[in-house]
């Protein structure tokens, strides 16, 4: 399906309010397995995206999703903050080209991928979005199946990021960047529907 | 070709601290760094980095970092100026240390690298 | 048994940031440094040590350096001083964050020493 | 030979002179393989020995060599610090059993090398005093001969200290603890004539 403006306006807007309001949760998942944080930073940065839209109001998805990556970027202070920039940048860019959703998706994924280096089963956002995206693509896609994926992460043993210095002890803790690409794609899910 | 050293921490002292201990042993090596977020909490700053990267005088750039985060913001940087950008997978502390000792002597970058080899342990 | 970190640095500022990252990650642990000589100069002082050795609540110690002069501070210090000190020749910056995430996760020394094995670069 | 009281002081002394005159140039020395300040580091530890005795006159060898010892373990700075430190540590140690001088510098290498880790030929002090001491054992070193060994420091790569980060680039420069060294054996000689 095509991603019209206001869908994807939608969808940021309401990943933020997710985002806002389950901050500390995110940042108590971060705790074992981190710096305690996430979900200050990506509060950060999902505020700094609805300034940045509030002030200058995209014309097209490519302006949307540029002033997205440009706030994340910028703002987000952690290791999410380059991985979901590059995400919306990628998209930014293959908006240019298409609205596809899927394709769009694709073009995030290819690039979190290639910026953080992580792979599927690594305990990151990444196995999230591997486990989402052929469901969205078919449409099968629910918010228990985005549970099911986020929960996935918890017997992985941290192969990137911060938690992978906890190496055994990262198991049986659910990945915090997994969640919030969680809050992500319900997001996504309520603004197409 | 002249080569400069850019230190990118999540800590802003410790961006300040190690270009001493390197400039003790590379005066005449270019070294400026990147700590802390905007803010100057804990964590990196795409922006800190590119003021870094412009505000070196050298035209070729070898780059060192803590975590895998700044390493990420480091990339992101170097996507979006216009200097060849080295970056090191390398100890943070030993390996900079080394570039710089090597820098001043006058070795040149693929006997450097290869002296950094044995240091990457990210 | 319980254990603190020291970290020991040629560089006042690195003695002072450092913690910083580590605490983030370890804020049970406790982690004391010594950075630079006693008119903080760049190099160690042995006095520094044995301050940071004895202000460190911990019963046993993990110690970590810069370069080589400092060890052997490090050394003289454990030397003269009562705790048990364990001294690692790993990454600084790299191997205390590791050791400091480990301990706060409370995984036991034998472990911690597996993990920092890969980081032994001096 | 037995060392007296009377030489020891007498060598020490002489050991802060030519420091002190020629504290410029081991810092040179230590310029293009390490940090430029051996010789500043030298002068301001044997400054502390000076005073350190003048403050308290040492009953014995002993208490001559742990007053020497404290004294540049905390005013050196650098790496020489511990290591002179440690040689006249070990030779105080030693002095509580004999004041034989072979002895004594036998324990002071000892300490020496297994401070730093350093053995002949990584281009340190330990190449000078490895040289020097079967000489003396012998009765026939001469300052000719400590020059001989400082020199041939010159054309060794680095194994240890700031200069081992300069690999190759560590040939064809006299090692600066070496020189040092040096100036102390032709200190001794002087004293014990
Ligand atoms: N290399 C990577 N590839 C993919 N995802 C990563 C990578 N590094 C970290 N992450 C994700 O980022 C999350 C942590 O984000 P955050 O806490 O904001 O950053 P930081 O660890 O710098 O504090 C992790 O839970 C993980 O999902
Ligand atoms: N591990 C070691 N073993 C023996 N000698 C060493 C060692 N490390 C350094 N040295 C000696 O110390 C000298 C440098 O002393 P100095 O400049 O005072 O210390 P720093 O290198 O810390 O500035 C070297 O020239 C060398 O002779
Ligand atoms: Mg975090
Ligand atoms: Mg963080
Ligand atoms: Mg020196
Ligand atoms: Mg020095």
């Amino acid at each position: 399906m095509d991603l019209a403006l206001d869908q994807a306006t939608k969808w940021l807007e309401l990943f933020g309010d997710e985002i806002e309001k389950n901050k500390a949760y995110l940042s108590d998942l971060d705790t074992p397995i981190g710096d305690a944080d996430h979900g200050f930073n990506m509060a950060r940065g999902m505020e700094a995206v609805e300034t940045s839209l509030a002030q200058k109001a995209p014309a097209d998805l490519a302006g949307l999703f540029k002033q997205t990556a440009m706030a994340l970027i910028t703002k987000v202070g952690g290791a999410s903050g380059p991985l979901y920039g590059t995400a919306f940048l990628e998209m930014s860019k293959q908006a240019a080209q298409t609205s596809e959703l899927n394709s769009l998706l694709a073009a995030a994924l290819a690039g979190i991928k290639k910026r953080g280096g992580a792979a599927a089963g690594d305990k990151t956002m990444v196995d999230v979005w591997e486990a989402v995206l052929p469901e969205l693509a078919q449409g099968t896609l629910t918010d228990a199946k985005i549970d099911e994926a986020v929960e996935a992460t918890k017997p992985l043993i941290a192969k990137k990021g911060r938690a992978s210095y906890l190496g055994e002890r990262s198991k049986g803790h659910i990945d915090p960047g997994a969640m919030s690409s969680g809050y992500l794609f319900k997001a996504l899910l309520k603004a197409v529907a | 070709m002249n080569y400069g050293i850019v230190i990118v921490s999540h800590v802003p002292e410790l961006a300040q601290g190690l270009p001493k201990l390197l400039q003790q042993v590379a005066k005449d090596v270019p070294i400026t760094a990147a700590g802390g977020t905007d803010d100057d909490e804990i964590g990196t700053s795409v922006t800190k980095i590119m003021t870094a990267f412009a505000d070196n005088p050298a035209d070729e750039l070898l780059t060192f970092y803590d975590l895998g985060s700044a390493k990420m913001n480091l990339e992101l940087a170097s996507e979006m100026s216009d200097k060849p950008i080295h970056l090191y997978d390398t100890a943070l502390v030993e390996s900079a240390y080394s570039a710089a000792a090597l820098l001043e002597a006058g070795v040149k970058l693929p006997e450097i690298e290869a002296q950094l080899a044995p240091l990457k342990i990210k």
